[in-house]
């Protein structure tokens, strides 16, 4: 044993120039996957961990047992679904050009993983609360939350509900089951953790759901969260969505030697599963479930939404430099819109045409409301928040060193 | 009135507010069933029960972070990091979150938390038993730090801290856990049990967070310090025979603004004392206040007499310990100035 | 679905004043679970990660396919390994002794999980590096470490390496394969992964080895190393020391809904094998095996060695106020000496006699080091150290403001 | 000699080192393929190889602890924190572990690794992105702490702190990347590249840790700063028309005692000014070391101009950005008092 060790580094299967490869991907069949009890331990289901729970299949036909959780909504809530996955879309790409154009300072998209954040929002009730990222943004949307507030905070102008304290995208709201997102990645998940021990503590019926990146499974905040939903069983839901990006950084190097990220929860002892997260119907059906398992106090569960993340990192990021330029579009799930469309088309609930119709009126709704908000101000032409918000909130009550700081500001 | 040690009036403290308000949990490494390595909490698990007073995991981002979780979903928890020297895996939580929650949220969520620790040395506890973080949590806005020096004040800040709308890092000197030092490590050891800050009142009260304590009045010079200090002070200035006045800041962030320039300038001399490591600790901030606001009445130096710049030493604690030695030099220093 | 959740919270088999009950200790046969090969994958070792290997069965006879891993040490080696062991009880029964009479401020003791460092450490070679724990003093004492130095340590006296800078046990000895230990619990598991990865990177052909305590694993560093070690593949060996206490803590906590914590590593993709810690023959084997996986490359190994923190947490603890006086005497796998003894008698290489007399031998070393090293200083006898120590190494090179707080001490 | 940005000059530093000693190493998250988020690795991995230059996980515990390790090893991490906003989950492990290694094992074992983080605000990225923690790490015995203001410093403390046998926090103005920046941000971008301080020299060179240096001199007046304020105080100066004494500190732990006390004395008045949070930060140990070593010579009080005590505001990032007014407002009490 003379010769020495060698590091081991993870690479994407496909550089800038290369032909995008996603050919180690496995792509289970739709349907395949039996349900899960509600109240199965994280020993049964190693499978479902390991492998991706699909509902909607080639023909955009809901196939196999997770199908059954999808009765609850009728087709109107998926018509709702499509739609939102539209206005989500529409918004991120108005507010790219928008911050293109010098009105904003930056913009994050979700573009190619609305159905996560559209699809679970409908399982929620009032009073739950989401730990989100900056980049669940279809959970405001689908939850309905005034588009003026969504965008007021990109511009950071009377009609943003924080008053500029906060970058775009990095909402706040409460009321909608929103909580306030933090630019330091990985802390909300143990808030969220938290939050549920709180609501068992002081038996309020609800749930929370934290919300993670595949790349942020890496923080400490991570492990925080699973072991101490593991020591005290809340009803919390633990989201991962793996899109396979960490701005230039390969989801393998989150990953390491290990399989998937659903299976890192099985060695806390809490039930993980995996899910195709471009399937509107799959994402309806798991977060049901789910939503059932946690409320009816079986425990936390950690669900993979698995996806690709088909935009930039953010407005900053040029994701040529990292990979293949068209690597979104060779994703073998396809794209979350198109296949709701399709299923909606194939059960005869939808056309073409609709679809055209539904694409001009989200987009007349953004522009409408797009044009108001820009009259408050952007950051070409700003209508200033007044510098003494500066102080408001850093406490509840204005301590005096801080009366002070705010009489030398002048205001 | 009950005569009470520190951890007894802390222990009471934290009785008081849970049998008061049913929001306060209180949770750490150690404090359920066992109560705590100090022993702090003893008892409060058999009296409450287990949903409200629990062990956790060794990890005190966890710690911190469920309280964040559960103090912004409106409960009050009491929390407690094993030593402040444990407190650092935390520190993300309480400075990146715990602090800035109301902020960012523009008051749509806050962050009632408590985060008790010890501090301090005194008790051959080597380095990571024996740091005094202050300085690392009051360039924080958006926290409160406070460090009591006695059982009365330990008890009803600790009352205040639990009522706070905001984070509140509590810091307790250990070496005055069972009763005064004024540095003298070989003398007999002192209790709270026959000493007059030892008197503990029953029931609810509350000493404002944001206030000192004028520990003795004295118009010669003034000494503001916090903590064992305050007696190591007391102890110094009753041998040296000086007219001084001691403040007692125990609200380190927000700090007692007019009190402090108040007494400056009453005195014209001052002398800062802590625990901690010199450099960046809290006596520059103290000292860049003090001389702003009193530059006019300062007849000398503001002296700092502090902790060296190095980790506490196991063997050689009482080297590092600023002691009673170098407090009377540089109050020598700064009267003869 | 109008009831709320509870928490659950972990509790031990029992409390102060109640019978010891290890009823739910699932004890397997010695000899029954198969040899791992070198370069097994996470997946393949789940049984081995939820069982337990055991070398050593009641009759003290070495059994199974694991025994074959024992081959390459001598019956010289397991009486060496018998007195390390022994060693390692009686420096910690007089140090007790010498704490509670006052003589040093505080110390940790290992009894009854002495088979695991003293084992392990048979089977590292020169330039191979521990990244321990206070408790893993056996690493030392079965590594040669002159017993001047240990003791020096304790006393904080001239014969003291650190000169007073560490508490008790909080050993340095960089030339015994062993990382300064410190009082931040968990920190030294990522170091030991970074060290491997510098053996890599600079072709070293060394390994380096992590130890953390079961409670310890709870700690965002545990999660750390692993995830580091899962991405690198770094020639590096990850203990956990399950002896079934952190402080006043029972293991539960930590381990929350885990089946064991062996089993979390498979999670990141780390092959883990639990074993018997109070098995010298199987701690041997089984580090044998590690060591070999590790130096032929096939990546990072977690172990989690099962024991029983028989003595209290440290000298400021009192574990009656906790659990059962008599638990430890109750553990099932029985003492790590007693049964080493019981071995070499069955294969008729050792004999009551010749314990008591080895016994003997143990504790008149020990009695002699002590004396010639009480009398450099104790707490209550002390010879100082020069207070200029506080300043020295603080850098490498002292700089100006350093300089005047040692003149400042006058010294 | 080239112009190079600060962004540039650093790459340099990193390759000049990467060429020089085999056991240097670089990785951070992003710095590897892509070359980081600021680019300041772009093309290293190219150059050395991936075992030389590397991508981590979002860990910023992980991307120090294994640092120590390998520091403690023998080699000599560089890594970055991609944000200085970050570094908070690495704050247990570069304060207990990297700063006390050498002490605490008595020199058995050492940590050079240097830490690299962009810092300070002006570029709205809002409070986690513009942060300013450098008197987080002053107060910790056992780290250095520099903060280069100009290509020219960058790449020399940038060296130096790659050969330093200890821990360096190495932060880095990220305003001040691509050029020079006084306050003015309605005034047309400055470049680097026709600027003098831009001027860099190839190869190796090296700026010793613990000295500052003369921005410019002056007779009437200290300004104590570093970083993107530096150029903020001299367009102050300069519109003011006030013969003051611009030192820039850029190295913050150790401070460079004789050049503040010998600027003080011979100016008599002083203004200290950072970006960073006021309560706390730096300026009150600066100013404690000023009146304390120059309490006779002052004319004025000591001014401070910083950051407010508050998170850093996305939208109102120029009412907390200490510009040229509130330093002109400050220079000018303390020239009229
Ligand atoms: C603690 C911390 N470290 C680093 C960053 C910088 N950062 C912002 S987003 C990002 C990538 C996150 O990737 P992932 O978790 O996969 O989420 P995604 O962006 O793909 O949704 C990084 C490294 C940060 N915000 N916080
Ligand atoms: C970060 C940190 N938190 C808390 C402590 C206090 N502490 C010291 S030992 C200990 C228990 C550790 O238990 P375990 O890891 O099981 O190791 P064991 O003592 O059983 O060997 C605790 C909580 C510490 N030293 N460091
Ligand atoms: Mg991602
Ligand atoms: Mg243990």
């Amino acid at each position: 044993m003379t010769s020495h060790c060698k590091l081991s580094f993870a690479h994407p299967p496909a550089r800038p120039g290369q032909t995008p490869d996603f050919s180690s991907v496995e792509i289970p069949k739709a349907g395949l996957l039996p349900v899960l009890p509600l109240d199965v331990t994280a020993a049964d289901c190693v499978e479902h961990a390991n492998s991706l729970i699909r509902v909607m299949d080639e023909n955009g036909e809901a196939v196999g047992p997770w199908a059954e959780f999808l009765t609850r909504f009728d087709v109107d809530t998926l018509r709702a679904g499509l739609r939102d996955m539209m206005m989500s879309r529409t918004i991120d790409m108005r507010m790219m050009n928008a911050q293109r154009q010098g009105k904003m300072s930056f913009y994050i998209q979700g573009v190619g993983e609305e159905a996560i954040a559209c699809g679970f929002q409908r399982c929620l009730k009032a009073g739950d609360m989401n730990f989100p990222t900056y980049r669940q943004q279809g959970l405001l949307i689908a939850g309905g939350y005034p588009l003026e507030m969504l965008l007021g905070q990109f511009y950071s102008n009377a009609f943003d509900p924080l008053q500029g304290r906060q970058l775009p995208t990095l909402h706040s709201a409460r009321d909608y089951g929103y909580f306030t997102v933090s630019g330091n990645l990985g802390t909300q998940y143990v808030h969220a953790v938290g939050w549920a021990m709180a609501n068992a503590l002081t038996q309020k019926d609800n749930i929370s759901i934290g919300w993670i990146g595949d790349g942020s499974t890496a923080s400490n905040d991570f492990h925080t969260a699973l072991l101490s939903a593991s020591s005290y069983s809340p009803p919390v839901i633990l989201n991962v969505v793996n899109n396979q990006w960490a701005i230039s950084t390969y989801t393998g190097v989150a990953k390491g030697r290990g399989r998937t990220y659903a299976a890192r929860a099985l060695g806390y002892g809490i039930p993980a599963i995996r899910v195709d997260g471009n399937d509107y119907l799959a994402v309806l059906a798991v977060s049901e479930w789910a939503t059932r398992r946690v409320r009816a106090d079986h425990g936390p569960v950690l669900i993979e939404w698995y996806t690709y993340r088909v935009g930039a990192h953010s407005s900053s990021d040029d994701p040529s430099a990292y990979r293949p330029r068209d690597e979104g579009k060779a994703w073998p799930f396809g794209d979350p819109i198109d296949r709701l469309k399709k299923h909606l088309i194939h059960i005869g609930e939808w056309s073409e045409q609709r679809h055209v119709q539904a694409e001009a009126e989200v987009l007349s709704t953004v522009v409408e409301v797009q044009k108001r908000v820009e009259a408050a101000g952007t950051m070409i032409d700003p209508k200033p928040i007044p510098g003494a918000t500066i102080f408001k909130g850093v406490y509840a009550e204005m301590p005096e060193h801080i009366r002070r700081q705010r009489q030398e500001l002048g205001v | 009135m009950a005569q009470l040690t520190m951890i007894e009036a802390l222990r009471d403290a934290m009785d008081v507010m849970l049998a008061r308000d049913p929001k306060v949990v209180i949770f750490g490494e150690d404090v359920g069933y066992f109560g705590g390595v100090f022993r702090c909490t003893s008892g409060l698990q058999k009296k409450y029960g287990e949903e409200r007073v629990f062990d956790t995991p060794i990890n005190e981002s966890a710690i911190v972070g469920l309280g964040i979780g559960m103090a912004a979903q409106g409960m009050k928890p009491c929390v407690e990091i094993q030593f402040a020297d444990y407190v650092y895996p935390a520190y993300d939580q309480i400075t990146q979150e715990a602090a800035r929650i109301r902020h960012r949220s523009n008051e749509q969520f806050s962050c009632p938390i408590v985060i008790r620790m010890p501090t301090g040395g005194g008790i051959f506890g080597g380095q990571t038993h024996s740091q005094s973080p202050e300085a690392l949590f009051t360039h924080v806005a958006g926290l409160k730090v406070v460090l009591p020096c006695t059982p009365h004040d330990a008890k009803g800040l600790l009352i205040s801290a639990m009522e706070d709308p905001d984070p509140v890092i509590f810091l307790e000197p250990k070496r005055l856990y069972n009763g005064p030092f004024n540095g003298d490590h070989k003398a007999p050891a002192q209790s709270w049990k026959n000493h007059a800050l030892g008197e503990v009142p029953e029931g609810h009260y509350s000493i404002p967070i944001g206030k000192a304590r004028v520990h003795r009045e004295g118009a010669a010079v003034t000494i503001l310090t916090y903590g064992t200090m305050v007696f190591v002070a007391e102890a110094a200035v009753n041998s040296l025979g000086i007219d001084a006045e001691i403040i007692d800041l125990r609200s380190l962030l927000p700090l007692d603004l007019e009190a402090i320039e108040e007494s400056v300038r009453k005195t014209g001399r001052c002398v800062v004392l802590h625990e901690a490591t010199k450099t960046s600790g809290l006596a520059g901030e103290i000292i860049a206040i003090v001389q702003e606001a009193c530059f006019y009445h300062l007849e000398a130096p503001v002296q700092r007499v502090t902790g060296w710049d190095a980790p506490y030493p196991h063997a050689l604690e009482w080297d590092y310990f600023p002691g009673q030695e170098r407090v009377s030099r540089a109050l020598k220093a700064v009267m003869e100035a």
